[in-house]
């Protein structure tokens, strides 16, 4: 088996030491739709919600303030920057690094607003994203262990054992619980109610690019057919 | 005369032991007991990064959990303080 | 005979075209493509509003009037809501249009890897999710915050991705055609997974579906409240071409090779099932709508591992 | 219908940490059954552990041979080839680490802390991405806790 | 490539068959849909172009894709009338070009 | 002599490290506990010289004092909290 | 010193043998934090076990026994040290607003004062800082940083200028573009490795021991209210 079976056309390797990102096109794709969404996300306005009133005919403007907005632009482009990379990235280890900024920075996000229930999702979803640093490191560490590397362009010749996919049913887990996938969804939905689109989506956008691509890592580690 | 097993086993009895009293030992409803029972737990994990001679992790270990158990008591005083009942 | 001449006068010119640029032939089926995908798309919904209204005992629509509302979008009046996110807001419906173009050219045009169509519909899911928080409206959040909910419809399709994977062993859609036209189709292999898609496409279909939480009917227009104009014409081309695109995917992955006119009548009929399921059922709640959707992820998933496994 | 809690209870923050640490609980009752394997031919292998610090080496226990500044240690990383000078921050010792190393036997720990040694070897040039990443989540996790404590836990009295 | 093309052509058809077909019917009737009798016009055009479309090859001097350019032009007049309009005349329409063209195959 | 074979730094501290995990558990005041945690990191501190790693168990020797200290600290700060609230509930108790 | 000491070319037998044991224990710390997540009432609570989760993460990785490992398990702990940080603020700010006003604002003074305080700190935080320059890198940084906060936790002074911890905060950013600028030399430009690795290993500590010393004055807001 080989990366093209996946991912379409084998485009080219960026080596950093033992650390290869590599390009295909769907990683190509997945890596060029993280960064055009965090372009747009860089220069746009949040927007305002308007809310009636109960009980007089006034109405309530729910806006972001300047310094809120600062650092929530600030941690988006971040997140959308670590999308970007865990798109490309061809080492195991990198990706879970990768996963676990995303995961951090998204807390971060919503962190800086007011609501107490929305606060009160972020730090349910912060104690998953910590537990769910046990499967991911640890996943990637068994992988490391049993097939002695974590380079994805390695592993891909690797044949598989009952430890390996275990590794991977971990990693598969850790990323669930950073990324907040179903069916752990609930407590990232309850945090999307808050104002401040453009940062809203870098939060989704990573979680659901990030899980596509493990679906491309787990069939790498896992191979159903050999190698 | 440095026993790499009696290093390692002693590492494994306390990170079990130490664990399985911050889950369920005695008076772990006060949640500065709980976070003083996590101490264990943690020495036992330095005896086994001491075991592997993993000393410059141990090294960036022990100054880290100094950090994280100010972290605690931080938020626990405060919690205190605030008279939340979570 | 004059017409007839001229046509075949034309036809000599593009298939010089053809095989003199392979650039050039590559735009043209581009263009080619993503207008039928368009056409038919939009037909298939009035297809379908027509056959849930003969269902409850309605008239109904004539059968091009989700075309006509597309088109009509176009010449009325673009306003922006003051309330809106603004770049993002406008950019949004275009990048709608542009990854089901890209759909397009990766299914039909090149039948490219499989897993890039499964990106597509990711990144579908966050242009919902975003449609509906960038304008403001509280039924664009309501809808956004629905999108982020019923990403868990992903799971099937991610466990569609990898049951055929297992099966066919290729992502390849060329491959899939090639294993089916060798071992039959897959839709008799693996019926479960096969139901699994029906669900997902019953999710994304248009006019008051069960599971498809983003657009119901409950919070006015979902996600396009707020789209008005041009932008909301761009956004139903959009949900044309899906639509077409859902049902493409459908029929090649689990039938294989098919002629246009076999293609064509199955998605009439897929239409025509799914407009029945939409007719008589009620929409659901949003959390159990996902839950729905994850527990027939489940069944599906392992009765197909069971079935690969065991048969 | 009972169905309908269950998924109700499924949408509520507070029981989703719960939910996840039950299921992955599970998943890891499956780790005591599965065959463990061990590769013993891993990368960046280190010698038996108190191996160097009983033969008096004191660089133990991150001796990896080399002269510094003229002959790389020996490193065994994934791609050499992409590394052209693998091996030479292996061999490298600042000079107080030097002086350090001929006082004393038992300080290898802090010699090879200091600039030069094998962790940074791996830290900052084969792997140099992972550390840029890990001072970034360790940037990014200070920025959010000094921004929530500057604007909201600290400020108290202002509100 | 071609034939995709000439899809195009038919889906086109078919869908400026169906707008003229439902101006032309709202033009022509006023009221929503009450009378149940059969228009004759309707029920003309709808056979004829049920029998273009399907029988093509009875009429060797047009080329098929003309015919059936044609045919779906003038079924989606009357498929595209004005709502309960038109359902009557294509069902007939295809039931007669359906009868022919199993005679024409299952004869030949 | 098999018994003076165990007398060596290793098997020591060892022992020295689960008497003081074991205190840490069973005595029930934070007070307590505090010291017992001196007594864990007495012995984990011989661990680590028993290994020879000198420089780390330096390190290990200054951290330990000043885990105690915030540990003191927090104790003692909490503890002042609890009685302050349980002074003030009684208060409340008298007026009700 | 024979080669076969510096570097072995399989992973030492004891290691090997290790594996299974460690591996088992760290599945078993994992599933004892787990399960007393899933049972606890309260987040503070939830807040305090996973630190015992993480722990079985680090046995997870350091069971690999190899320099790499090695190098991993350092992430590991930044991670663990960084979440629990964000999120112990996060549930302190939510508290705070779900309380909202019925809350004393002003914390209670602390009124014993222990002879430690006063004669150590000064003493044992700047061997730890002088210490920690020596060892660089995230080590040096973790150390010095418990020095600083250490020194500022147990000082008497209080009121903390939000300008200062800006100024802090901005240096050790500072330090971190300092630290990129080293890694890209490192593939760059490989012969100036040397100029490269100070400038990482430096970058690296300034801003892990400014950022760590941060924390020490969000604490002494906290312990350290009487002395005015």
């Amino acid at each position: 088996m080989d990366l093209a079976t996946l991912g379409g056309q084998f485009l080219g390797t960026i080596p950093l030491g033992d650390i290869v990102l590599y390009l295909t096109t769907f990683n190509l794709f997945m890596f060029g739709a993280a960064l055009v969404f965090t372009a747009i996300i860089a220069m746009s306005r949040t927007e305002s919600q308007v809310e009636a009133e109960f009980g007089t005919l006034n109405e309530r403007e729910k806006k972001v303030s300047k310094d809120e907005f600062k650092i929530r632009r600030f941690l988006s482009i971040v997140c959308g920057l670590a999308t970007a990379g865990a798109m490309i990235t061809g080492d195991l280890f990198n990706f879970t690094l990768f996963v676990c900024l995303i995961g951090i920075v998204n807390i971060g996000i919503v962190a800086a607003v007011k609501e107490v229930d929305v606060l009160d999702s972020a730090f349910q979803y912060g104690i998953i994203a910590m537990i769910a640093t046990l499967p991911l490191f640890g996943g990637a560490a068994s992988i490391l262990a049993t097939t002695g590397t974590i380079s994805l362009l390695e592993l891909v010749n690797i044949p598989t054992s009952a430890f390996m996919l275990f590794s991977s049913i971990l990693l598969f887990i850790g990323v669930a619980g950073e990324s907040g996938v179903a069916p752990f969804f609930a407590t990232k939905a309850e945090m999307f109610r808050t104002a401040g689109s453009p940062f809203l989506v870098i939060i989704h956008l990573s979680s659901l690019l990030v899980i596509v691509r493990t679906i491309e890592i787990l069939l790498i580690i896992n191979k159903p057919f050999g190698v | 005369m440095f026993d790499i097993y009696v290093c390692f086993y002693t590492g494994v009895l306390l990170v079990i032991l130490g664990s399985i009293a911050t889950a369920i030992g005695p008076g772990v409803k006060d949640p500065i007991v709980r976070t003083l029972n996590t101490e264990i737990p943690s020495v036992g994990i330095s005896l086994i990064l001491l075991t592997y001679n993993h000393t410059i992790a141990l090294l960036t270990f022990i100054a880290a959990t100094v950090i994280i158990m100010m972290i605690l008591l931080r938020a626990i005083v405060r919690m205190e303080e605030l008279g939340a009942e979570l | 005979m004059v017409i007839e001449f001229r046509i075949k006068k034309c036809r000599h010119i593009i298939t010089l075209n053809l095989i003199g640029e392979k650039k050039m032939n590559l735009m043209a089926d581009i263009l080619l493509n993503v207008t039928v995908a368009f056409l038919v798309g939009s037909i298939l919904f009035g297809l379908q509003r027509k056959v849930m209204a003969r269902i409850q005992m309605r008239p109904g629509p004539p059968i091009i009037q989700h075309m006509l509302h597309t088109l009509k979008f176009f010449i009325k009046e673009t306003v922006f809501p003051r309330t809106a996110a603004m770049p993002f807001y406008v950019a949004i419906t275009v990048i709608l249009c542009a990854i089901w173009v890209a759909a397009v050219i990766i299914g039909p045009v090149t039948h490219g890897p499989l897993l890039l169509l499964f990106a597509i519909f990711a990144i579908h899911k966050i242009v919902e999710h975003n449609a509906g928080s960038s304008s403001g409206s509280p039924y664009g959040k309501l809808s956004c915050v629905r999108a982020v909910f019923s990403a868990a419809a992903e799971l099937p399709l991610f466990a569609v991705l990898i049951i055929v994977f297992i099966q066919t062993g290729t992502m390849d859609l060329n491959g899939i055609i090639a294993y089916q036209a060798e071992h039959g189709a897959l839709l008799f292999t693996l019926p479960l997974t096969a139901m699994m898609f029906i669900a997902l496409i019953i999710s994304k279909s248009y006019y008051y579906s069960p599971l498809n939480i983003t657009l119901a009917r409950d919070i006015v227009s979902g996600f396009e409240t707020e789209h008005f104009g041009t932008l909301r014409g761009f956004i139903m081309i959009s949900e044309a071409i899906t639509w077409y695109m859902l049902l493409w995917i459908f029929l090649t992955v689990f039938l294989g090779a098919l002629t246009p006119i076999e293609y064509l009548i199955g998605m009439v009929i897929l239409t025509a099932i799914v407009g029945l399921i939409n007719a008589v059922t009620p929409i659901l709640n949003p959390n159990h709508s996902i839950m729905t959707e994850v527990t027939l992820a489940f069944i599906g998933i392992v009765g197909s591992l069971l079935m690969i496994f065991f048969l | 219908m009972k169905l309908g809690r269950i998924w109700n209870s499924l949408a509520t923050p507070k029981n989703i940490p719960k939910v996840f640490s039950i299921i992955l609980g599970l998943v890891l009752l499956a780790g005591f059954i599965v065959p463990l394997t061990y590769n013993d031919h891993q990368l960046y292998p280190r010698p038996t552990p108190q191996l160097q610090i009983s033969e008096k080496d004191p660089l133990a226990p991150y001796n990896r041979g080399g002269i510094p500044l003229e002959e790389p240690g020996i490193v065994k990383a994934q791609y050499p080839q992409f590394a052209p000078s693998e091996g030479m921050v292996t061999g490298y010792l600042s000079p107080i680490a030097i002086g350090v190393s001929n006082t004393t036997l038992y300080f290898g720990t802090s010699i090879y802390s200091s600039p030069g040694g094998l962790i940074d070897e791996i830290l900052y040039y084969s792997r140099g991405f992972d550390t840029i990443l890990e001072s970034s989540i360790l940037m990014m996790a200070f920025v959010i806790a000094s921004w929530v404590a500057l604007h909201f836990t600290m400020r108290r009295r202002e509100e | 490539m071609d034939n995709q093309i000439f899809y195009l052509i038919y889906v086109l058809a078919f869908v400026i068959g169906s707008i003229i077909g439902l101006v032309l019917s709202y033009k022509k009737y006023t009221e929503p849909f009450i009378r149940k009798n059969i228009d004759i016009t309707a029920l003309a055009i709808a056979i004829i172009g049920w029998l273009l479309a399907l029988n093509f090859a009875l009429i060797p001097v047009i080329p098929y894709y003309i015919s059936i350019t044609m045919g779906v032009f003038l079924i989606a007049m009357v498929i595209g009338m004005r709502p309960g309009y038109g359902r009557y005349e294509t069902v007939i329409g295809f039931a007669v070009a359906g009868i022919i063209w199993i005679l024409r195959t299952v004869l030949s | 002599m098999a018994l003076l074979e165990f007398i060596n730094i290793t098997y020591v501290s060892a022992a020295v490290v689960i008497i003081g995990s074991v205190g840490i558990i069973a005595l029930p005041k934070p007070i307590d506990k505090v010291i017992m945690f001196g007594l864990l990191q007495g012995g984990f501190i011989g661990m680590i010289a028993a290994a020879r790693y000198l420089d780390v168990a330096m390190a290990a020797a200054i951290f330990d004092p000043i885990s105690t200290v915030i540990l003191l600290i927090g104790i003692t700060k909490l503890d002042e909290i609890r009685k302050k609230k349980q002074k003030q509930a009684q208060e409340e108790g008298f007026l009700v | 010193m024979a080669a076969s000491v510096l570097v072995p070319t399989v992973v030492s037998p004891e290691v090997v043998s290790l594996y299974i044991p460690a591996i088992f224990t760290g599945l078993l710390v994992g599933l004892i934090g787990l399960l007393a997540i899933s049972y606890q009432k309260n987040d503070l609570h939830a807040l305090i076990l996973t630190d015992i989760v993480s722990l079985g993460m680090l046995i997870l990785v350091a069971a690999v026994g190899t320099d790499l490992a090695e190098a991993l398990i350092l992430p590991g702990l930044v991670v663990e040290l960084a979440e629990i940080l964000a999120i112990s603020e996060i549930l302190m700010s939510r508290e705070m607003r779900k309380m909202d006003k019925t809350v004393e604002l002003i914390p209670l003074p602390l009124s014993f004062n222990m002879e430690i305080l006063d004669t150590a700190p000064t003493f044992l935080a700047i061997i730890l800082i002088i210490y920690g320059a020596f060892l660089s890198g995230f080590t040096g940084g973790a150390i010095a940083g418990g020095g600083i906060l250490f020194y500022v936790l147990s000082k008497m002074t209080r009121g903390v200028p939000s300008n200062t911890w800006e100024g802090v905060a901005g240096a050790s950013g500072i330090a971190w573009c300092l630290w990129i600028v080293g890694f890209l030399i490192f593939f760059v430009a490989p012969s100036y490795w040397l100029l490269a690795l100070f400038l990482a290993a430096f970058g690296i500590f300034i801003k892990v021991a400014f950022k760590v010393g941060l924390i020490g004055v969000i604490g002494r807001e906290e312990f350290k209210k009487d002395k005015e």
